[in-house]
C-alpha cells in the first residue's frame, strides 16, 4: 500500500509528501479497510457454515432472506443488535459489560500482521508471529471476566474450561510453528510467506527451481505434521467442534456466553469467527503460502516497488488482488473443513481434551522441532557443520539432500505419531480390556 | 435401611441371586439368537476421522440434486413449504367437518350424538332441531359447534358416524391471532360432498351409497324438516327464481334483489363463510358484498348531503359489483380507511369521528358516531371468501387509523364506536348529541347473539340518519 | 493445598439435553458429579385418572400422547391390554399391520434415539438429521394409513382403523432398500469413530446383575447384556412367528446401548421382510371392528405388554364391569429405566451425564405422564 | 460370537401356583386367606399376602422362583371396599408369565415395608404409589413426592380426590 501511495502523492500528484504522511495515510486507508471488512467476514462466514452444514445433513439451509439467503447474517445481525441487553441482577455490573470488549478488541488487532498479498500487509512487524499469538492470548481474560462477572454457575464453568482449554492449546499451536521460524530465520509473516516461493520444494532450500508459488512448507513432512497439529490446536483455540467444550450446549447450555445477550452476545460471536478466520488464514499462511500462488511472482515482477521503479503500478493492484483472492480462497477452504469437521463429530470431553493436548500433541511438536532442526542440517549445513557425509558421493545437488531430508524426516515424523497414538490408544484399550474381564463377561445363552 | 441404599450403586455386592437359581437365566430364544453387538475399534489411529469426515462430505457433494426418490439416502429431501407441499393422503385428518348434499343442500347429519359421545376431549357440542310445529325433536341439526383449539383430531367421530356426515378435513393451516374464531359453528363446519369428494375419492366412494341411502331414506320419512345448509339457501331461492322468471336480465340483479337481506331479514345468514366452501357460497358472499356496498354507499351520500362540512364523501365500493368479492373487499377496506384517515385529519378541526365496520361483520352494522358532525359512514366489507387476510388487515389498519382519529376528538368529547374483526358489537349507543357516548363494548361471543347485532346495526343506522338529519337543518 | 468445594447445579427443567421438561439436581466436585438426583414432575397431567373418567376407545389417543415417538407401540400395548380383558379375537392380518407397524415405529425410535444421544455428546446434529430424514420416511407411511404422522390412534380393539392401502407396501419395499444403506452409513460415520468412543467406552456402565435390580428394560437391559426381550420371552401378538435375533452388549456402557440400537433396527428390517412375505397369505377377516366402541369387559384385571422400542410398556387395567377403567395403570420404560440413573452418573464427568441419559433414550411425555 | 439354543419345551407349572403351593410350605404365615364371599371386583385368583411379609416373600421369590425382575407396582383405591391393593408384578429374565403378588392394606392406615433393600427396582415405583395414592412404604430412604409438587396436599389417584376445583387457585373443591 506503501507503494501505491507514494506513487500516487509523489509520482503522479507530485506533492513530494514527506514519508511519515505517505506512511500514515497509507495506514490509514489499509486500517480502514480492514475493519470494514473484518465484520463482514464474519457475516459471511455464519451464512456459509451454515448453509454449508446443511448440505451435509441433506438440508436446505437458510435461503428466504435475499438471494439464496445471503442477506441471512443481515437480518441476523439486526435482530441482535435490536435485542434487549440483559444484565442479571446479580452480576458484576461493569466487568459484566467489559467482558465482551476485551474478548472482541483484541481478534481485530490480529488483522495488523496478517499478509493479504504481496507488500499488503498493515505492519510488517519482525516479531508477527508472537504478536499473533500473544494478542490473541488477551482474549482469554475477556472469557474469564464473562463467566465470572455473569454470576451463573453454567457460566463460571464453561469460563474455566474455555481458559484451561485456550492456555493448554497454545503451546502445542506455538510448538508447531516453530519449525517455520527455523526455515526462514524470522517471526515476520511476510517473510514466511516469502520464503514459500517455488514448487513443492520451497526457493529457500533449492533456489533455482522455477517460481510458481506452490513451495509451500505443507508439502514437506516437517511441515505436513506441524501443520496437522497447529490445525488441531487451531480448532481448540477457535472453540470449535470437538473441541466446542467451553460452549458445550447440551452440557453447560452456552458457557460464559449463557448470561449475554442482544448486542454483547453478538461481539461473542463475532470475535469468535473473527478469531477462526484469523485462524484458518494463519494457517494457510505459514502452511499453504498465504498469498503465494501461481502468478504472483510474475505480477510482483512486472510491478513498480523500490527495486523496479520502472514498473506499472496497475500490476501491483493485480497482484495485490490475485494474493488476496490466494488467501481468501485457502481461508475459506480451511473454514469448510471446520465445518465438515461440526458436521461429522461429537465433542470430547475436557480432561481428554487435555489428555489429548498434553499427552499426545505437545510431544509429537516436540519431536517435529527435532525434524525441522534436522530438515535444516541436512538442506543447509555443509562439512563444516559435520555434515559433510551426505556429500560422499561427490558434490550432491541441493535436490538431492531435499530428497534426503524429506526421507529422514518423513521416518522420523511417522514414527512419532504412531507410537505416540499407540500409546495413547494403549491407555484406552487397557480400560477396555479391564472392563471386559472385570465380571461383566456376557454369559452367552444357555442352552437348555 | 439407610441412606445408604441409595449411594451403594455400582458396588452393589449382593446382587440378588435371582440370576443362579432354578430359572435359566436366559430366555428361551426361539427362532434366532442372542449376538453380543462387536466393539470395533479403528485400524489407526485417526483414520475412522476421516472416514467420517469422507461421509458428510459426500453428502454435501450428493447435496446439489434433490431428490425424491425415497430409495436414496443422500441429496436435498427438504420440501420448501409454502411453495411446495407434499400430497396429503386420504386418511390425513385434521379437523372435523360436516357434509352437505351439493344438489339439495340437505345436510347428513340427523343428530344422532353419536360423535358427541365418542369425542374424547369433549369438544363437540350439538342441539337437536325441533319441529317447529309440534316442537318435537327431529333428526337434524340446529346447531353443531366444534371446539377446534381443543380437538384432539383423533378422528373418532368420522369413524363412528353411521351417516357419514361428520369426515375430517385436510385443511391444517388454520393458525390464526384470533382464538374465538376457532370455536367454529355449524355454518362454517358445512362443506358440500362434492369437496369431501375431492380430497379422499376412494374413501367416499366407500361411503357413497350408503350415505345417500341413509339421507333418502330421512328426506322421506321427515320431508320437511331435514337441515339445509345455510350457505345454499341463497342459491336455491336464486335459483327457485331464476325457474319463476326467465326473462329476468341478468343474475346478479334478481340475485340482489331477492337475496335475503342480512341487516333485516331474520333468515339471513351470516355474511361469513368458509374458505373452502367456495364453490357453494361464492355467489352469496358476491351478493352480499354488493349489496353492503350499495347500502353503505347509501349513508354515506345521505350523510354528505347532510353534512357538507365534512367534505370527505365515502365512495363506497360501488364499483366493486364489477370486481371478484375479494379484491372487492379489499379495495372496501382501504376505501374504509383512507376515509377514516381523512376524517381523522378533519376530526382535530371538525371534531369528527369516523366509524368503522370490519370485514367479519354482518354488512349492515355501521355505526354512526354520536357527534355534532355526521361522520361519513365507512363502507362496510363483508367476508371475503379467498382474501381474508388481506381485509382484515387492512380493517385492521382502518382501525388504528380510526384510533388516532378517536385520540383527536376526545378533546371534542366525541366517542366513535369501534368494531373489531369478526365480531359485530351487540351493544351500540344511541347516538346522543353533545354527549360523549362509551364506546362500544366488542362481545366475544357475538356470533351467538346474532339479533342483538343486528338490532344494534339498525340503531346505529338510524341514529346516523338522526345525526344526518339535524346536521342538515 | 487449596481448599475445594461442591456446587449444585441444576440441570434442567429448561436444558437443551434433558429431553423434555426433566431436572437433574446434580453436585460436582470441579467437573466430576458426586450426586445427582432427577426430578420428575414437570409434564405430569394425571394421565392415569384421566384414563378412569373416560371409556375404553377414548383412551386410546390418550395413549399416543405417552410417548410421542411411538404412539403406535403404545396403541399396541393399550390394546393387547384391553382385548386380554375383554377376551376379543384380532384377525390374523390385523396382527401383522400391527406387528408392522411396531417396528417401524422401533426403527424410526432407534433412528431418533441414536442421533439424539450423539448430539448431548455434541455433534452438531448431523446423525440426527440422518435419523430424522429416514424418520421423515416411516412417518410418511403412517400418515399414510392411519392419518396422522405422530398421534397415529390406528390400533382398536381387534384390529385396526383400516387396511393397508394399495400403495403402501411398495412404499414400504422402497423404504426397506434405503434403510440398511441408512443404518451402514450411520456406522461408517461412527461406529469406529474414536471421539464417539471416547466419549462411549466405560461411560455409564450398568453392570448386568445391577440393572436386574433395578428393574430396567429394553435396549438398556440389553446393553448391559441380558438378552432379554419380550418378544422372545413372553411372545405376544404374533412374534413367535418371526426369525430375528436379539442383540445383547458385553460390557454395559453406553457404547453397548448404542451398537444395541444399531443393531435392533437391523433386526427390526428382517421382521418386516418376513412381513411383507408373510402378509399376502394372512386371512383377513373384520380387520376393522367398528362394533367394538363400547367395549364392556368383565369385572377382573389385566396386564399385557409389549417390548416398546425403549422397553417393557406395560398396561395395567382392572375393570369393574362397566364401560370405563375402574384403574388404569402405566408401566412406563422411560420411566423406569430412570431408576438407576443417580448410579449410573456417579463419578464420571459433567459431560457425560448428558450423554447417558441420552443412552437411556427418555420421553418425558412417558415419564411424567 | 453368536450362539443358538434350541426352543425350550414350556412344561413349566404356572407361576402363580408354584408360588401359593411353595409359599403355603415355607411361610405360611404370610398367605392370607380371603373368604370366598367377597365382591366381584375385589375377588382374585393371586396370591395376597400379609403386608408384613412382603419383604420375605419377595426376598424368597427372587432367590428360590428366579422371578428377579420387579416389572410393575399398580396401587388400586378399592374405596368401596375400604382398601388399597398393591400389585407387584414379577418376571424371570429366563422368559415366561409374570408372577403377582397382592398386598391389601386398609385405607385408613395403608403401611406397606419397603422392598428398596431387596430390590433397588422399586425406588421410583414406590414413590409413584407413595405420591399418587399415598402409600406409605416403611423404609423407603427417599419418599418424597415424584410428580406433584411438594407442597401439594393429598392424593390425586385416589378414588375420594375431588375430580374438580382448585384448591391451589382458590376454587374450591
Amino acid at each position: 500500500m506503501y507503494d501505491v501511495v507514494d506513487f500516487i502523492l509523489n509520482t503522479q500528484l507530485g506533492l513530494n509528501s514527506p514519508d511519515w504522511v505517505v506512511m500514515l495515510i497509507s495506514h490509514l486507508i489499509v486500517v480502514a479497510i480492514l475493519f470494514a471488512i473484518a465484520p463482514v467476514q464474519v457475516l459471511f462466514l455464519t451464512y456459509y457454515e451454515r448453509r454449508a452444514i446443511a448440505r451435509m445433513q441433506d438440508r436446505v439451509g437458510p435461503n428466504r432472506v435475499g438471494y439464496e439467503g445471503l442477506l441471512q447474517p443481515i437480518a441476523d445481525g439486526v435482530k441482535m443488535f435490536t435485542k434487549e441487553d440483559i444484565v442479571p441482577v446479580s452480576a458484576d455490573q461493569r466487568v459484566h459489560l467489559l467482558a465482551p470488549i476485551v474478548t472482541a478488541a483484541p481478534v481485530m488487532y490480529m488483522f495488523a500482521v496478517l499478509p493479504w498479498g504481496p507488500n499488503m500487509i498493515a505492519v510488517d512487524l519482525p516479531t508477527g508471529l508472537l504478536f499473533f499469538f500473544a494478542i490473541s492470548s488477551i482474549s482469554t481474560v475477556g472469557l474469564l471476566m464473562a463467566g465470572w462477572a455473569s454470576n451463573n454457575k453454567f457460566a463460571l464453568l464453561g469460563a474455566m474450561r474455555a481458559v484451561a482449554q485456550v492456555v493448554s492449546y497454545e503451546i502445542p499451536a506455538l510448538l508447531s510453528l516453530l519449525f517455520a521460524v527455523m526455515l526462514t530465520g524470522s517471526m515476520s509473516l511476510m517473510a514466511i510467506v516469502e520464503a514459500q516461493s517455488g514448487l513443492f520444494i520451497s526457493t529457500t532450500d533449492v533456489p533455482n527451481i522455477p517460481d510458481l508459488g506452490l513451495g509451500w512448507f505443507v508439502f514437506t513432512p516437517v511441515g505436513f505434521l506441524a501443520f496437522v497439529c497447529f490445525f488441531i490446536a487451531a480448532l481448540a483455540e477457535g472453540e470449535r467442534t470437538p473441541f466446542d467444550i467451553p460452549e458445550a450446549d447440551s452440557e453447560i447450555v452456552a458457557g460464559y456466553m449463557t448470561e449475554y445477550s442482544g448486542m454483547k452476545f453478538a461481539l461473542f460471536y463475532l470475535a469468535q469467527y473473527i478469531l477462526n478466520f484469523l485462524l484458518c488464514a494463519i494457517t494457510a499462511t505459514i502452511f499453504f503460502g498465504g498469498w503465494q500462488g501461481p502468478g504472483i511472482a510474475w505480477l510482483v515482477s512486472q510491478s513498480l516497488s523500490a527495486d523496479n521503479p520502472a514498473g506499472n503500478p496497475v500490476y501491483n493492484v493485480l497482484a495485490g488482488m490475485l494474493g488476496t483472492f490466494y488467501l481468501l480462497a485457502k481461508t475459506y477452504a480451511f473454514f469448510f473443513v471446520m465445518v465438515a469437521l461440526r458436521g461429522a463429530f461429537p465433542r470430547l470431553r475436557i480432561d481428554q481434551l487435555m489428555n489429548f493436548g498434553w499427552k499426545f500433541l505437545i510431544p509429537l511438536t516436540m519431536i517435529n522441532i527435532l525434524s525441522a532442526a534436522l530438515w535444516i542440517a541436512i538442506t543447509r549445513w555443509g562439512t563444516a557443520q559435520g555434515f559433510g557425509i551426505i556429500e560422499f558421493a561427490g558434490e550432491p545437488s541441493n535436490l538431492v539432500r531435499w530428497l534426503i531430508a524429506f526421507a529422514v524426516t518423513l521416518v522420523i515424523n511417522v514414527a512419532a505419531y504412531w507410537f505416540l497414538a499407540r500409546l495413547n490408544i494403549q491407555d484406552h484399550v487397557a480400560r477396555q480390556a479391564a472392563l471386559a474381564a472385570g465380571g461383566l463377561a456376557v454369559s452367552p445363552p444357555r442352552s437348555a | 435401611m439407610s441412606n445408604d441404599t441409595l449411594t451403594h450403586s455400582l458396588t452393589f455386592t449382593e446382587a440378588p441371586a435371582a440370576l443362579t437359581v432354578v430359572v435359566d437365566p436366559t430366555p428361551q430364544i426361539a427362532r434366532g439368537s442372542a449376538v453380543v453387538v462387536e466393539r470395533r475399534r479403528p485400524k489407526a489411529a485417526g483414520w475412522s476421522l476421516l472416514q467420517g469426515l469422507g461421509v458428510v462430505v459426500d453428502h454435501w457433494r450428493k447435496s446439489f440434486r434433490k431428490l425424491d426418490d425415497t430409495t436414496q439416502i443422500a441429496g436435498t429431501f427438504t420440501t420448501e413449504y409454502p411453495e411446495e407441499r407434499l400430497p396429503l393422503p386420504e386418511a390425513y385428518r385434521n379437523m372435523p367437518i360436516l357434509l352437505f348434499d351439493d344438489a339439495t343442500g340437505h345436510e347428513l347429519c340427523t343428530s344422532c350424538f353419536q360423535c358427541q359421545r365418542i369425542c374424547p376431549p369433549q369438544v363437540i357440542h350439538m342441539t337437536q332441531a325441533k319441529d317447529p310445529d309440534t316442537g318435537k325433536p327431529v333428526p337434524a341439526v340446529s346447531e353443531f359447534i366444534i371446539e377446534y383449539d381443543a380437538c384432539m383430531s383423533c378422528g373418532f367421530c368420522a369413524e363412528v358416524c353411521p351417516f357419514d356426515a361428520i369426515k375430517m378435513d385436510h385443511n391444517f393451516e388454520l393458525s390464526t391471532a384470533d382464538h374465538s374464531s376457532l370455536t367454529v359453528h355449524k355454518t362454517d363446519l358445512l362443506r358440500p360432498i362434492s369437496y369431501y369428494q375431492s380430497i379422499a375419492p376412494t374413501f367416499w366412494a366407500e361411503a357413497e351409497a350408503s350415505a345417500y341411502k341413509k339421507l333418502e331414506t330421512n328426506k322421506k320419512r321427515r320431508p320437511a324438516t331435514i337441515g339445509i345448509a345455510p350457505q345454499m339457501l341463497a342459491q336455491l331461492k336464486a335459483a327457485h327464481e331464476l325457474r319463476d322468471d326467465q326473462q329476468e336480465a341478468t343474475m346478479p340483479t334478481t340475485a340482489v334483489a331477492s337475496a335475503p337481506a342480512p341487516a333485516t331479514s331474520s333468515a339471513a345468514p351470516p355474511a361469513r363463510s368458509a374458505a373452502l366452501a367456495a364453490s357453494a357460497s361464492d355467489l352469496p358472499t358476491d351478493k352480499a358484498a354488493r349489496l353492503a356496498a350499495i347500502r353503505a354507499r347509501n349513508e354515506a351520500k345521505a350523510a354528505v348531503q347532510a353534512a357538507p362540512a365534512t367534505a370527505s364523501a365515502a365512495p363506497a365500493a360501488s364499483d366493486g359489483g364489477d370486481l371478484p368479492t375479494d379484491k372487492a373487499a379489499r379495495l372496501a377496506a382501504i376505501r374504509a380507511r383512507n376515509e377514516a384517515k381523512k376524517a381523522a385529519e378533519q376530526a382535530a378541526a371538525a371534531e369528527a369521528a369516523p366509524t368503522l365496520a370490519t370485514p367479519d361483520m354482518p354488512p349492515t352494522d355501521v355505526q354512526p358516531a354520536a357527534s355534532e358532525q355526521a361522520a361519513p359512514p365507512a363502507p362496510t366489507v363483508p367476508d371475503a371468501s379467498l382474501d381474508e387476510k388481506a381485509a382484515r388487515l387492512a380493517a385492521i389498519r382502518a382501525r388504528n387509523e380510526a384510533k388516532k382519529a378517536d385520540e383527536q376528538t376526545a378533546a371534542a368529547g366525541a366517542a366513535p364506536t369501534l368494531a373489531t374483526p369478526d365480531v359485530p358489537p351487540t351493544d351500540v349507543p344511541p347516538a346522543t348529541s353533545e354527549q360523549a357516548a362509551p364506546p362500544a363494548p366488542a362481545v366475544p361471543d357475538a356470533p351467538l347473539d346474532e339479533k342483538a347485532a343486528r338490532l344494534a346495526a339498525i340503531r346505529a343506522r338510524n341514529a346516523a340518519k338522526k345525526a344526518a338529519q339535524a346536521e342538515g337543518e | 493445598m487449596i481448599t475445594t468445594d461442591e456446587l449444585q447445579i441444576n440441570i434442567g427443567p429448561q436444558h437443551p439435553s434433558t429431553h423434555g421438561v426433566f431436572r437433574m439436581l446434580i453436585t460436582v466436585d470441579g467437573e466430576t458429579v458426586v450426586n445427582l438426583e432427577p426430578v420428575f414432575g414437570y409434564l405430569h397431567r394425571n394421565h392415569e385418572q384421566l384414563a378412569e373418567v373416560n371409556t375404553y376407545l377414548q383412551n386410546m389417543p390418550y395413549t399416543d400422547r405417552l410417548d410421542y415417538f411411538n404412539s403406535m407401540a403404545n396403541n399396541h400395548a393399550y390394546a393387547l391390554a384391553v382385548e386380554k380383558l375383554a377376551g376379543i379375537e384380532v384377525p390374523e392380518r390385523a396382527e401383522y399391520i400391527r406387528v408392522l407397524m411396531v417396528e417401524l415405529t422401533r426403527i424410526l425410535n432407534h433412528a431418533g434415539a441414536v442421533g439424539f444421544m450423539i448430539n448431548d455428546m455434541g455433534a452438531w446434529q448431523t446423525p440426527l438429521a440422518f435419523g430424522i430424514r429416514e424418520r421423515e420416511k416411516i412417518l410418511d407411511l403412517f400418515e399414510l394409513v392411519s392419518g396422522a404422522r405422530m398421534m397415529c390412534n390406528y390400533f382398536r380393539f381387534g384390529g385396526v382403523v383400516r387396511d393397508l392401502p394399495d400403495d403402501f407396501i411398495p412404499r414400504l419395499k422402497k423404504l426397506m432398500v434405503a434403510m440398511p444403506a441408512y443404518i451402514d452409513e450411520l456406522e461408517r460415520l461412527l461406529r469406529e469413530n474414536e471421539i464417539l468412543l471416547a466419549r462411549s467406552e466405560g461411560i455409564g456402565i450398568l453392570p448386568r446383575e445391577v440393572a436386574v435390580s433395578y428393574g430396567v428394560t429394553g435396549p438398556v437391559l440389553r446393553g448391559s447384556g441380558i438378552a432379554y426381550d419380550i418378544r422372545k420371552a413372553e411372545p405376544y401378538s404374533i412374534y413367535d412367528r418371526f426369525d430375528f435375533d436379539v442383540p445383547v452388549g458385553s460390557v454395559g456402557d453406553v457404547y453397548d446401548r448404542f451398537l444395541v440400537r444399531i443393531e435392533e433396527m437391523r433386526q427390526s428390517r428382517r421382521i418386516l421382510e418376513q412381513i411383507i412375505e408373510q402378509l399376502p397369505d394372512a386371512s383377513g377377516g373384520h380387520i376393522n371392528p367398528k362394533a367394538r366402541q363400547n367395549v364392556r369387559p368383565p369385572v377382573g384385571d389385566a396386564y399385557a405388554r409389549i417390548e416398546s422400542p425403549k422397553g417393557e410398556l406395560g398396561f395395567y387395567l382392572v375393570s369393574d364391569g362397566s364401560t370405563k377403567p375402574y384403574r388404569y395403570k402405566v408401566r412406563a420404560p422411560s420411566f423406569i429405566n430412570l431408576t438407576p440413573l443417580g448410579d449410573m452418573c456417579r463419578g464420571y464427568k459433567v459431560a457425560d451425564i448428558v450423554v447417558i441419559l441420552g443412552s437411556i433414550d427418555i420421553v418425558m411425555g412417558e415419564v411424567d405422564r | 460370537m453368536a450362539s443358538t439354543s434350541p426352543p425350550l419345551p414350556n412344561a413349566r407349572p404356572s407361576p402363580r401356583d408354584l408360588l401359593r403351593e411353595q409359599l403355603a410350605t415355607v411361610l405360611p404365615h404370610a398367605l392370607v386367606t380371603l373368604p370366598d364371599d367377597l365382591p366381584d371386583l375385589i375377588r382374585t385368583a393371586d396370591v395376597v399376602v400379609h403386608a408384613d411379609a412382603l419383604p420375605e416373600v419377595v426376598q424368597f421369590v427372587i432367590d428360590h422362583l428366579g422371578y428377579g425382575l420387579l416389572s410393575d407396582l399398580a396401587a388400586v383405591d378399592y374405596v368401596e371396599h375400604g382398601l388399597f391393593e398393591l400389585v407387584y408384578r414379577f418376571y424371570s429374565i429366563g422368559g415366561g408369565g409374570d408372577l403377582v403378588i397382592k398386598v391389601r392394606v386398609p385405607r385408613d392406615q395403608p403401611d406397606v415395608p419397603s422392598l428398596m433393600a431387596i430390590l433397588p427396582a422399586a425406588m421410583l415405583h414406590e414413590r409413584e404409589a407413595y405420591d399418587l395414592f399415598g402409600i406409605r412404604f416403611i423404609g423407603h430412604p427417599n419418599l418424597r413426592r415424584i410428580y406433584m409438587w411438594d407442597e401439594f396436599e393429598g392424593f390425586p389417584m385416589r378414588k375420594d380426590f375431588p375430580k374438580q376445583g382448585d384448591n391451589y387457585i382458590g376454587e374450591g373443591a
